[in-house]
């Protein structure tokens, strides 16, 4: 079974946790951009001398499919680097993927992972 | 009397540089606004360029400054300047010939009814907006720069000085602003969400081109490359450095970091503060008219604004409005009449009320005309159509409701 | 059991949307910037004279994870607000997901939604 | 059942993609831009003479929801435009969806694709 | 005749404002092109302002403005521009030294080739590109430059006249890039998809440094800080002001919405089409000038450029080449030899037929050189080498494939 | 000696056209660093358009430019401008009024310490940045501004000459920058992975206006509209024309293919290189120096900031250090009495070695002064405080830590 993972982080988490994915040596990772709404509710920015507030936050959005075996390791690492412990840490959330095609060799299943 | 062509060069440039102010006040207000409204903000400045050129070309001058009527307004002599030669007209300016006066002058026309837009931003129906503006430069303009400028003007006979536009330009467009955008109505969401800038890197291109262009605003209205050009110079950019200054002194005490979005306000309204007496007063006086200017206006901005819950989106009546009124005191307070002596008296400062008081009865003036009268220019435009987008269109933006455009179609590059 | 909702939906309704989903109290709401290509084949824009057709057209997708229960509530809600009735009113697709968890805290399964 | 596609191509693959896939009379493609980071590791870029590693590229994912009947059909198409033979060519990630709503009808299921 | 300061003054300055003009349109030009060919864009006019500037010291110079040969092309008696001292020219200018003359000549050769860019943007191989510019200034601009402008050119002789550049600059450049653009090929897709523009701001700010520097081109070209500068000035801005309300009229009929990036184009095609006539029409022509321009750009760009399906990209044909041409005719219609004793005739509408058929030949005459030699130039280019991109290297843009350069890296943030 | 108006003219212009270069430059290194640092990077260049303004008027003419001590320092006799009328001071300059003079100067004392933030970007808190700009001014830029410039000043005594500010301006902040950049320490990353820039349009756009701006700083320099203010301005062009154009034929031998961003590198040094000696050197010795600076920069900037790994990050100490080197050499081996009579001795070239040994002392000197007194600055402040931002802030990046501000904020269109 391949699974996807989808975890929604703090931008300044993306590059500590590519570097700790890349020496994990996961097989790929899409990053996306993304605004986000959850328990946090944005800084306060202030222009020309009037409080705003963001009512949705820039967040990354990183996407690892991996075989079943790995995920644990994986979400664990994904835990590790992107906690802080306040509010605004993220979420990950995991699908089952039915199949996966490599496009160079078409090899399909988890070996195109 | 003889055309000194050194002046001529000075001129012809400095009316260069005014014209680069509009633009620069399109990209000062269109990096502001949210992405969805950023051309129609922009094209909101950049279409007066057209239209108060040609209207200033064909009556306009000639309504500021023709054959003076009962002090308030020009005549009709000079309509499509016609009789303007190269003669010198001595009343205005006694080394230039009056074509480049008029030119000169155009641009001035041009770039304040644009100050307006930034009070209206992001929600004015873009052909109702064309038509305020014409009316506004023919019913408050002309008659303001006729009043202040013009020969036999009442303003400028009550002894008011008004170097290169406080109350014409500044005040004049501020608080025009202030009461265009009440009548408009705030924008969806006021008070609940915030409008974020879509580029404030455009907001400090705008503030940077207009500093830039404003030595030809207030140098240039020495009206020749002279000593009190050189004075004018100098108290510009002294003001300007100290609002920039102090505008992020304010943010960094209140908010622990300044920005720059903060740097290029403090700046641009160091700019306005320093308008009217930048040929008048000493180079101490503009750093305190600039230091000065940005707790004023940082405090309107922020409270007054919140308090009264008025949309001045970009800020301006508090900014130019403010910024204006505060710089024509200023001049009351400051001015030299061993400067220049186009001023009568010295300011309050050096014991002489006469000025100072010359100073606000003008003001005061100046706010009672612009007021009045762009209410009725609303008033009746509100009568006769409806002023605002829809509100689809607004949460669409303007861009795509009014203009079927938008800022940045090929910008992800998936093409 | 927890389903992902991905809507794609008219740039000008992300607004209302937004505003009827935070008054649903839905727990998080996460937002992307896509271009689309459906039954709706792009406006006429007018350069310099020239008709050109759009051919991709900037929609923005909406992706919340709801526990099974909420499911038709939201959808729900979702397709009042964004309906119009015109073409490019846009899609909802609903997809099972298998695991969730916060990143703060550690939590899984559906107290972490 | 309907499937989710998911391909990660390269950029310049959009074009040609897009073309063929309008010819295949699918119903709907949303586009979006992510980065990816794969077995390709970026282009070399030279800025001022020096020479730099560009770490994670940007790529493009395609999505479509088809019914299964199509699914090997599409993939086909994908694998046809986008494979070049050398790293960096993509990969394709598929999901099961378990319902699909049209906004403007209501629709729900396979006819709502 | 002696040198004189303020004339100094004025064109030092206006050399610096036409300099600028090269690096505005590569923001006109570069924001029109979809993101991916937008570094491309920009370089290929960037490009130039080293090239060209070089050639012109080297030799450029003195085939345009040296000896004259045949009324053809000028000598090698400036090469390097020896020779060019502090001294006046009086055949070219009467009051500043000839040095400064080539410096402001030098920013024509500049923009003038850069303008043919855009007729070839999105799809040309940057090597043959700088090689074409090259050879199209040395046997397309330096003919033409002295032909029209040069002692002894016999365009001159034949009584036409050219302000600042109608035929030299616009209509040159215009039909050669018509002539180019056809030998290159259409874009990819052209006719099925639409070619989007990847930031309409920076169309804006093009726009509006251009009209910025165009006060250095046409007041400028009266060689002093005098009274033809002054009018040059009101002219241009008034053509330019006239042409952007026109293109937004067109807009609003035809479609119901008018759009910054038309008000931009309007602004442009006016200055292009008061060129010839800047120093030699009255300033109520100007307008005339100024509202008709648009009108016929239009519909060049929007139904000629369809029915014949040549792909000028960006329009350097459609508002130069035609731009220019219409310019060249109304100055034949409106110029007064009263303004401008340059003319020799008054225009047609006073008249006198004389001018009116020296502009047309003169526009004739370059319309043909123009032609002619840019599809030699091209001919020459193509038996050469390839002269496109590959199929994919087009498809993935310009900024990839001829400069391994992208334009905006770190944009999304995710770093 | 009397005023000439024509000089102040093109002096007040020429004023405004260099104050425009420090916004310039914010464009040319916001545009290259990151998205997540652009806003602090612009805002490090435009707060000094502040600071370094009102320090000016407050003591640094005064300390620069007045009654000298030792050759080292001026007094305090010009505090406040204090006695600064509209007479001249023929020390400095013959035909405009000091103030003029004083103007022009602070906009060369705000670039200056702007160039300095280029080799310190992405990575110093900004509170101390902004007291290091205040402790250089001080303690380097006005003592070598009167040593080098001042009337009294021992390195002008020596012989040597720095026509536009060679030694004083890039020469200082490139050297300045290269010891604070060692100083304040790597990047995060450096060496493993690439910055990329975020905007190259930007980094054009700033070199564009660098350019333009330019020509008011060399051409200014001859502080009138005269015949070595139009030497200078040729000179001045031609060397950026030709490092544009040898730094692109490097680019496309070594990569082949040229980039835009390699095109601005290129035109900046060669303006550069050219600064002290445009008004010395003759028109070809100029494209010998603009030909010659790209590839020694470019040496510097690829293979020995590689081999020493310092984070140079923009570039200052490659491009205005080494660049400003080379074009004291050259001036030195180039120099013409006959072109400008301040210079004492021909260059090296004509066979004279005394201006060449001149050059290389007012070089040497001018780097250990810059040297030792950043070196103690940044000292001092490291003894102070840390002068660093955080690992999470740097990697946040400064826009949110040190302004809690984003370049584009609602760039996305999602609101
Ligand atoms: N139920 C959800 N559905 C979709 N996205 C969610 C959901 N909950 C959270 N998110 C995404 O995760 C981000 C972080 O969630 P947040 O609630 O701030 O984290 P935390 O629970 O650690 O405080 C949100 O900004 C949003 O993008
Ligand atoms: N089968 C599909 N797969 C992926 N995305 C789709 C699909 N169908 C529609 N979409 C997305 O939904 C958007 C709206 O679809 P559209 O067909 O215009 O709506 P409607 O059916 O209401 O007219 C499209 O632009 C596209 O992004
Ligand atoms: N396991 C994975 N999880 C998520 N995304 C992946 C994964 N593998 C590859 N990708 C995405 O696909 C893109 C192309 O993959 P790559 O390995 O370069 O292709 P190839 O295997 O043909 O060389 C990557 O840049 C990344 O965005």
């Amino acid at each position: 079974m391949m699974k996807k993972i989808e975890a929604i982080i703090r931008p300044e988490a993306l590059e500590p946790l590519k570097e700790a994915l890349i020496a994990a040596h996961v097989d790929g990772i899409t990053i996306s951009q993304v605004l986000g709404c959850g328990k946090q509710h944005g800084w306060t920015e202030h222009h020309r001398g009037s409080d705003v507030i963001m009512n949705t936050i820039p967040k990354i959005k990183v996407t690892l499919v991996v075989t079943e075996k790995r995920l644990e390791e994986i979400i664990g690492i994904i835990i590790e680097i992107s906690r802080t412990g306040e509010v605004g840490d993220g979420k990950i959330f995991v699908t089952d993927i039915s199949d996966c095609i490599r496009i160079r060799t078409g090899e399909r299943g988890e070996k195109a992972i | 009397m003889s055309i000194n062509y050194g002046d001529c060069a000075f001129m012809l440039l400095c009316t260069a540089l005014v014209f680069l102010m509009t633009p620069a006040l399109a990209f000062f207000y269109g990096g502001m606004v949210r992405r969805k409204n950023s051309l129609n903000t922009m094209l909101s400045c950049f279409f007066i360029c057209g239209l108060a050129a040609i209207m200033w070309v064909a009556f306009g001058y000639s309504l500021s400054f023709g054959k003076d009527h009962a002090g308030i307004i020009g005549g009709l002599d000079h309509i499509f300047l016609n009789g303007l030669g190269y003669e010198i007209n001595s009343a205005y300016a006694s080394t230039i010939p009056e074509l480049l006066f008029a030119a000169y002058q155009m641009m001035f026309a041009i770039i304040t009814p644009a100050l307006i837009c930034g009070a209206l931003a992001e929600r004015m129906r873009f052909s109702v907006l064309v038509a305020f503006i014409a009316l506004w430069s023919l019913f408050v303009y002309y008659p303001l720069a006729h009043m202040v400028w013009g020969d036999g003007g009442f303003i400028k006979a009550l002894g008011a000085v008004d170097f290169a536009g406080g109350n014409v330009v500044h005040i004049s467009s501020g608080i025009s602003g202030l009461v265009a955008c009440i009548m408009l109505g705030k924008r969806r969401g006021f008070g609940l969400m915030s409008y974020k800038p879509h580029n404030i890197p455009f907001v400090f291109l705008g503030a940077a081109l207009l500093w830039f262009g404003w030595f030809g605003f207030n140098a240039g209205s020495a009206l020749g490359a002279n000593e009190l050009a050189i004075h004018a110079f100098m108290t510009t950019n002294t003001s300007a450095a100290a609002a920039l200054l102090s505008w992020m002194l304010i943010e960094k005490i209140k908010y622990g970091k300044p920005t720059l979005m903060g740097a290029a306000t403090g700046a641009v309204i160091g700019l306005v503060a320093i308008t009217p007496g930048a040929g008048f007063v000493p180079l101490w006086a503009s750093a305190i008219i600039g230091v000065l200017v940005s707790p004023i206006c940082f405090f309107f901005i922020s409270k007054v604004k919140a308090k009264f819950a008025y949309d001045d989106a970009l800020d301006a009546f508090g900014c130019h409005g403010i910024g204006g009124v505060w710089g024509g005191i200023a001049t009351g307070l400051f001015a030299q009449k061993s400067i220049n002596p186009a001023a009568k008296w010295d300011g309050l400062f050096f014991g002489d009320a006469r000025l100072f008081l010359a100073q606000l009865a003008s003001i005061a003036i100046t706010v009672a005309i612009s007021a009045i009268l762009t209410f009725a220019i609303v008033f009746v435009l509100k009568k006769l159509t409806t002023i605002r987008v829809s509100q689809t269109a607004e949460s669409q933006g303007l861009d795509i409701s009014e203009h079927s455009e938008s800022a940045y179609p090929a910008f992800t590059g998936l093409d």
